[in-house]
């Protein structure tokens, strides 16, 4: 294999942060991370990474081992389904979903979370469901004869949300 | 040194044979206790040795052999140590030995019996690839040279009839009355050398051990490429006795996980590339692949070794740790899916025999002997080298030593295993020595 | 072919291979033809090519050598010098007459019985294919070469490693060298059982004159054969005792 | 044939084994016809304790010369016969054995056949019998001291368990101090422990040990003779010393490799070196702070040779190439195919000494494959735990190494894993270099008829099972002048030894091959061919004649055939007794 064939390389020089690994290993969801050596068992079983390239999550550990900061924080980590099945198969006990949490949550906390995801905490805030039926949906309901959907009770949750700055952390108004 | 020293070594591989050997050259009286009905152990079962392709029974016959006809060896097969007591220059050690109900001095190994015995078991030997009689011989080159009756499966132990062997041994040689004994033995030093068990991956679902025909063992391989083997060597499936178009091979199957074996079991890389070299020597049409993560050729000889296997032979190294496998029901084809991990790709392979290259587990029997004599285990199960470093085959009680797999994988081949026994007949002689003198 | 016709095979095994291998074909009971008759030596190294061409003499159709295969050899490197001589060998007899098919090298090791066996059949096989050895037409040729075989000259062409020459051009010089020596021999027998002109040892070799004359020259250089007479315009040659 | 032969023959039923196929009385009164045999019988089991006994009575009864069993292989049942014909009074070398069973009755079903072939099988045994020739086993003293060459880890523990075991040393050093390569080395994986505390109790004991003589500063001149007896002269201090020994244990270590100059810029710019030289920092406290830190595995091993086994043999036309690798390994551009085996670890415990001083440091381990076999794999894991980052290269793009503002390295490689490149601006590059072949092996090799294999190291007897011996009867092989090994692979190598070396000398006699080959002197002209093709040494020439040292040979009769003069023969293997079963293979032509 040489370089040429590989489509997606690019040069990097200080723009990777070689302190990324250790401040990941040292977050309470983070520390697998220190486990991982790269077996590729996690991607070879994983649904979401059969379903699209830009998913892969042995590469998103080793992105984090080198330090691409950049990239570890931008959408990536927000394909997972968090279904675990990295979990259960990582001979090493690497964790990748609870690693890719703990990455989630340094994104949320340095603002970047792709707007597709903020919509959905909104959502939780004001309605207590991540997406809410759509207007043809509700028309199709109707015609079928179906009662109306009873608005949640967010009462208790938007307390917690609000204690934990959720709100504030997408940006909710 | 005293020509009245003793020694017993525990298990009959070439680890025991060698320490035997050794011991015995050196001039101790040797006891070689072995569970099962001949010498030879793992060794035995393989076909070639890595990375010389050295036929292996042809190199370990002749050990096995002299080890039958040297006279500082008793051999006591088909024995197990049932109790021990003492300390180095005096232990007293009780051997069960197993009823054979064949006459050692009586029984001439010609094989009518095993012939005309109606009850076929699955072979040990062959990993269950073939079957063998209730009145079996191990395997051809047994040690030994004798047959052994199997009380479990033999009708007259079970049923009370058949006793076809009896009628048919013209030399005279079958014992059906013939009861387990107890020995005592006294010696001045034990020498530990049980082997490995292999683990079972059936533990691993996502493989599909046990439930695909078409997926098996290492060991199971081993038997089907040797030339005594079931298949007198050829590659055959065992679902349909066709030959496969392609072979893959597993890496660090339950050996590199932390939630079986943690550690790396030393010698799968090593076989695995004999292995898939073998295939394509016999067999230039079948494709082989190998599934590593790391791999792991160290050691004399064996990185020029892995170097031929990708550019004469034309093997395929996939750096990846496979997820799963599927079965074809029709065609009992094997899909894997996989990610490349030096190209990042994620894909699935079809081919018709996989290969899981299981990790060396330590022998239950480690336990029991460990309680009986007193030496530690490490964590994992195997005889706990009383210093890692400076001596490496003592084991934590004076006078025992230890050789082989049982101590662990270590180097985990052969020649490493050899040495161990020699280093151990070295400390022995050293440490017995040292109390002549004292 | 002559009908009901069953060659013979001579056959050389080592010890530590190829004829644990044949005990372990019997062990296994896997049947082959009864043609073989079986000579046990220590090393394949110690089948000399005299014993192979005596084998023909003593009525073999075809003689099979057998050893450890390459890298297994009980004594290093006993094998390779087998393979080499045998090789040599075979493309010598060919060149007086007898089939290279009727020498067979083949590695057998001690747990390939089912090969042995094998073996020994298409062996079998293949020398009934080509008829029993051609021992009258070809005695005193045959005597010649068992002569050349156990020569001074052959047996250092044979063996020594010949390091300066490319291995191609040294195995030429090599098997020419053993012809001529097999051509030398000729006369020498000729010679043996009396005197003879070189016009009467052309009619009975086939040999052109003058290859006779250089012959006849070296081996009075040897001192071996000497003119002791003249006849009808040619010397008559005599060997010197 | 010196004497008349009077041949019995006793053929074998082996119950039905032999007798179910072929008729055996048949062949018993065919063998009666043959000449020189005065007594032909069969028995139900000849191996059986009264088969035996039959034999034993009949050659005293029938003053019976020859004996020829026709029943199974000899490779499992003529020790046996041997002894029976032995306790007959006969020289067990006068035996000859007929394998009518795994040959004949086993694998033919047609009786008639197989009849016919049982008699030409023991015709042939028959004729050869004739020729036979009573053979002894020599027996050879061994003298019970030992000559240990290398005064490091593995040459210290060789002589210590000799000496251990009451055999007297001699411990030959070429430095002036003991302790080798390891000496240099800080501490010991996987325990972590300081080298000093492994080395000096070793370094301590040698020297005070009764039974050992230290010679360090001595270089080995030249050593003559055989197994039991080696004469060994050495030059220390520029004085000669003699000693003579039984067995000797060559221990001479092995070199670590120097990547030539400017070769991942080492030697160029400050901060790279080795593996070693890092080590030797770390010992001498010079790392004083927290440093970026950048180790590079592989650098002069794992390089893309390719070698063939069936090359695997003598080698000494090849020591000189190898020797101008090793010397010019500071110099050259060549590396070394194999893998090394410890660098992977021994980067790793310097890994975790440097997080374990300073936990601020970063340290990066840029590997091809992580081989931390064994338990090993828990260091590896231990070194994760402790933040040490693990990377991969590909062989085919080297890291590449360049000057960083600020006195800085830079280190740029491609990640496969990542499908990027990338540099880390580091303050050490430390390249992870192989041991190689010493030249004092492959000099001493030379001297000793030891094969070397393709790298230069010695080679074992055989790779498997005989991994401690040489070719060389009594010579054996301690430590890493075989092969990369780590310290406690190297004290398993030198127990294992001495094992070997103890085995010989305390047996004090060893009977030698009676199998052997034998020179005509009178036909000898010296040309050395045998001794060129002899594996074993076994073949001196000296003053224009070849000898056999019946000690080394094994009889494999190589020089027999090759012998242009015919001087050699082949004891129990001669031409004529060949020649006799050769002529009777199909024919009878006993006389």
């Amino acid at each position: 294999m040489s370089k040429s064939e590989d489509t997606e390389s690019r040069t990097h020089d200080s723009s990777h942060d070689t302190k990324l690994m250790h401040i990941v290993a040292h977050t309470p969801r983070g520390k697998g991370i220190l486990d991982c050596i790269q077996c590729g068992r996690c991607t070879s079983s994983c649904p979401m990474a059969r379903q699209t390239s830009r998913y892969n999550p042995r590469r998103l550990m080793e992105m984090i081992t080198i330090g691409l900061k950049e990239e570890v924080l931008s959408n990536t980590p927000w394909y997972c389904l968090s279904c675990f099945t990295c979990v259960d198969k990582c001979p090493q006990g690497a964790d990748v979903g609870e690693v890719i949490f703990a990455i989630r949550n340094i994104a949320a906390r340095e603002g970047h979370i792709p707007p597709g995801i903020k919509a959905q905490g909104g959502n939780i805030i004001d309605t207590g469901k991540i997406s809410n039926p759509t207007k043809s949906i509700l028309k199709q309901r109707q015609e079928m004869g179906l009662p109306e959907i009873e608005p949640s009770d967010t009462e208790e949750l938007l307390k917690i949300l609000r204690k934990t700055g959720f709100d504030k952390i997408i940006g909710h108004k | 040194m005293k020509d009245s020293k003793s020694v017993l070594v525990v298990g009959g591989g070439i680890a025991g044979i060698q320490a035997s050997l050794d011991a015995a050259d050196r001039g101790f009286k040797v006891y070689l206790v072995e569970k099962t009905p001949s010498i030879g152990g793992r060794m035995a079962q393989l076909d070639k040795t890595f990375p010389t392709m050295d036929c292996s029974i042809c190199i370990l016959a002749p050990k096995m052999a002299e080890c039958y006809r040297h006279s500082n060896i008793t051999l006591l097969t088909y024995s197990e140590v049932q109790d021990a007591k003492g300390s180095i220059g005096n232990f007293e050690v009780a051997v069960l030995k197993k009823a054979r109900h064949v006459k050692e001095d009586k029984c001439v190994g010609c094989g009518i019996c095993t012939e005309k015995c109606p009850v076929k078991v699955p072979n040990e030997f062959e990993m269950g690839l073939a079957d063998r009689k209730a009145i079996y011989m191990p395997f051809p080159q047994a040690v030994p040279r004798l047959t052994t009756i199997d009380e479990e499966n033999c009708l007259f132990f079970q049923k009370g009839t058949c006793r076809v062997c009896e009628k048919l041994c013209e030399a005279g040689a079958i014992d059906f009355d013939e009861k387990p004994e107890e020995i005592v033995l006294n010696v001045d030093a034990i020498i530990l050398a049980t082997g490995f068990d292999v683990f079972n991956p059936k533990a691993i679902t996502a493989y599909g051990y046990g439930k695909y025909k078409n997926v098996i063992t290492a060991m199971e391989l081993e038997r089907l490429i040797c030339a005594s083997g079931p298949t007198d060597g050829y590659i055959l499936r065992p679902s349909d006795g066709k030959e496969p178009e392609s072979v893959v091979f597993i890496q660090c199957v339950g050996s590199r996980d932390q939630r079986y074996n943690p550690y790396c079991s030393s010698i799968c890389c090593k076989y695995a590339i004999k292995d898939a070299v073998l295939i394509r020597e016999h067999h230039p049409e079948i494709d082989t692949y190998v599934f590593y993560i790391d791999l792991r050729a160290f050691g004399k000889g064996f990185q020029e070794f892995a170097n031929r296997s990708k550019e004469e032979y034309g093997i395929n190294y996939i750096r990846s740790n496979p997820g799963e496998i599927r079965e074809d029901p029709i065609t009992q084809d094997l899909t894997i899916w996989y990610e490349d991990t030096l190209t990042r790709t994620i894909k699935p392979l079809t081919v018709g025999l996989v290969v899981l290259c299981t990790a060396s587990i330590p022998r239950p029997d480690n336990k029991k002997l460990s309680e009986l004599i007193g030496v530690e285990l490490d964590d994992l199960g195997f005889f706990r080298a009383s210093h890692d470093i400076d001596h490496p085959v003592d084991l934590t009680v004076p006078g025992v030593y230890g050789c082989g797999f049982c101590l662990g994988p270590r180097v985990g081949d052969i020649p490493h295993s050899v040495m161990q026994a020699g280093a151990a007949v070295a400390r022995m002689s050293e440490e017995l020595a040292g109390m002549e003198e004292a | 072919m002559s009908v009901g016709y069953e060659p013979k095979i001579l056959g050389f095994l080592c010890n530590w291979c190829s004829y644990a291998g044949a005990d372990l074909a019997g062990v296994s009971r896997f049947e082959y033809p009864p043609n073989a008759r079986v000579i046990r030596v220590m090393c394949s190294g110690r089948v000399d090519p005299v014993h192979i061409l005596e084998g023909f003499k003593s009525g073999a159709d075809g003689v099979l050598v057998t050893g450890c295969h390459p890298g297994d050899c009980h004594y290093v490197s006993g094998n390779f010098s087998t393979e080499r001589r045998v090789e040599i060998m075979k493309k010598v007899v060919n060149k007086i007459g007898i089939d290279p098919e009727r020498i067979r090298l083949e590695w057998v090791s001690a747990s390939e019985g089912r090969k042995y066996a094998e073996l020994v059949k298409e062996y079998t096989d293949s020398i009934r294919k080509l008829g029993p050895f051609p021992l009258n037409e070809i005695s005193d040729l045959l005597d010649a070469a068992i002569g050349a075989f156990g020569s001074e000259r052959v047996r250092w062409l044979m063996n020594k490693q010949l390091e300066e020459i490319e291995p191609e051009k040294a195995e030429n010089v090599i098997i020419t060298s053993i012809e001529r020596e097999i051509e030398r021999y000729q006369l020498f027998q000729i010679l043996e059982k009396g005197n003879s002109t070189v016009s009467e040892m052309a009619k009975q070799t086939n040999l052109p004159s003058d290859v006779i004359v250089q012959h006849l020259i070296a081996l009075m250089k040897q001192g071996t054969a000497a003119i002791t007479a003249e006849a009808e315009h040619e010397y008559i040659y005599t060997l010197s005792r | 044939m010196k004497d008349e032969p009077r041949v019995g023959v006793f053929v074998c039923h082996c119950g039905t084994n032999i007798g179910g196929v072929v008729d055996v009385p048949e062949v018993v009164e065919y063998a009666k016809t043959l000449p020189y045999v005065v007594y032909a019988d069969r028995n139900l089991y000849t191996c059986s304790e009264e088969g035996l006994n039959n034999i034993r009575d009949t050659i005293k009864e029938y003053n019976l010369n020859r004996v020829v069993v026709a029943s199974c292989t000899p490779r499992t049942h003529e020790p046996l016969f041997r002894v029976a014909c032995q306790e007959g009074g006969l020289n067990p070398y006068l035996f000859e054995m007929a394998n009518i069973r795994e040959h004949c009755s086993w694998v033919h079903h047609d009786s008639k056949e197989a009849t016919e072939k049982a008699k030409d099988i023991v015709r042939m045994a028959v004729a050869r019998s004739l020729w036979l020739e009573p053979q002894e086993e020599p027996e050879l003293e061994i003298k019970d001291s030992s000559l240990v060459i290398g005064g490091g880890i593995s040459g210290l523990v060789a002589a210590i368990s000799l000496a251990d075991q009451g055999f007297k040393v001699y411990l030959v050093e070429k430095e002036a101090e003991l302790g080798g390569l390891v000496r240099q080395l800080y501490k010991l994986y996987p325990t972590l422990e300081d080298t000093s505390e492994i080395l000096n109790p070793h370094i301590e004991e040698a020297k005070n040990h009764r039974n050992i003589e230290v010679h360090t500063s001595t270089t080995i001149k030249d050593i003559e003779g055989y197994v039991g007896n080696f004469h060994v002269t050495a030059i220390k201090n520029k004085e000669q010393i003699e000693f003579d020994v039984g067995t000797i244990i060559v221990a001479t270590g092995a070199w670590n490799y120097h990547p030539p100059e400017g070769n991942f810029q080492y030697g160029v710019l400050d901060g790279v070196m080795t593996q070693l030289e890092l080590e030797e920092l770390l010992k001498e406290g010079k790392l004083e702070r927290p440093e970026i830190i950048v180790m590079i595995q592989c650098v002069g091993s794992r390089v893309g040779e390719i070698w063939s086994y069936e090359l695997v043999g003598l080698f000494h036309s090849q020591a000189t190439r190898l020797l101008s690798k090793i010397l010019g390994a500071r110099g050259s551009e060549e590396g070394w195919a194999y893998c090394s085996k410890i660098c992977c670890m021994n980067a790793i415990k310097n890994a975790i000494l440097i997080k374990e001083q300073f936990p601020e440091s970063e340290v990066t381990i840029l590997y091809q494959d992580l081989r931390t076999y064994k338990e090993y794999e828990d260091f590896y894991r231990r070194a994760r735990k402790l933040e040490v980052r693990f990377l991969k290269y590909i062989y085919e793009i080297p890291p590449e190494i360049s000057e960083a503002p600020g006195n800085k390295l830079r280190v740029s490689f491609y990640d496969p894993f990542a499908g990027e490149e990338m540099s880390i601006i580091c303050d050490k590059v430390a390249l992870s270099t192989p041991l190689i072949p010493s030249k004092d092996g492959i000099l001493l090799a030379k001297k000793l008829k030891i094969p070397l294999d393709q790298n230069g190291f010695l080679m074992e007897a055989h790779v498997k099972l005989r991994p401690i011996d040489t070719q060389i009867e009594g010579i054996f092989l301690a430590g890493t002048a075989a092969g990369p090994k780590d310290i406690s692979e190297s004290i398993v190598s030198a127990k294992a030894a001495a094992a070997r070396a103890s085995i010989l000398m305390g047996n004090k006699v060893i009977k030698t091959e009676a199998l052997t080959a034998v020179v005509n002197q009178d036909l000898c002209i010296g040309c050395g061919l045998c001794e060129e093709l002899c594996p074993y040494g076994a073949h001196i020439v000296k003053d224009g004649k070849s000898t056999v040292i019946e000690a080394l040979c094994k009889g494999c009769g190589v020089c027999v055939v090759a012998c242009p003069q015919k001087a050699i023969s082949a004891k129990h293997y001669t031409d004529d007794q060949i020649l006799a079963a050769v002529k009777n293979a199909f024919t009878e032509q006993l006389t």
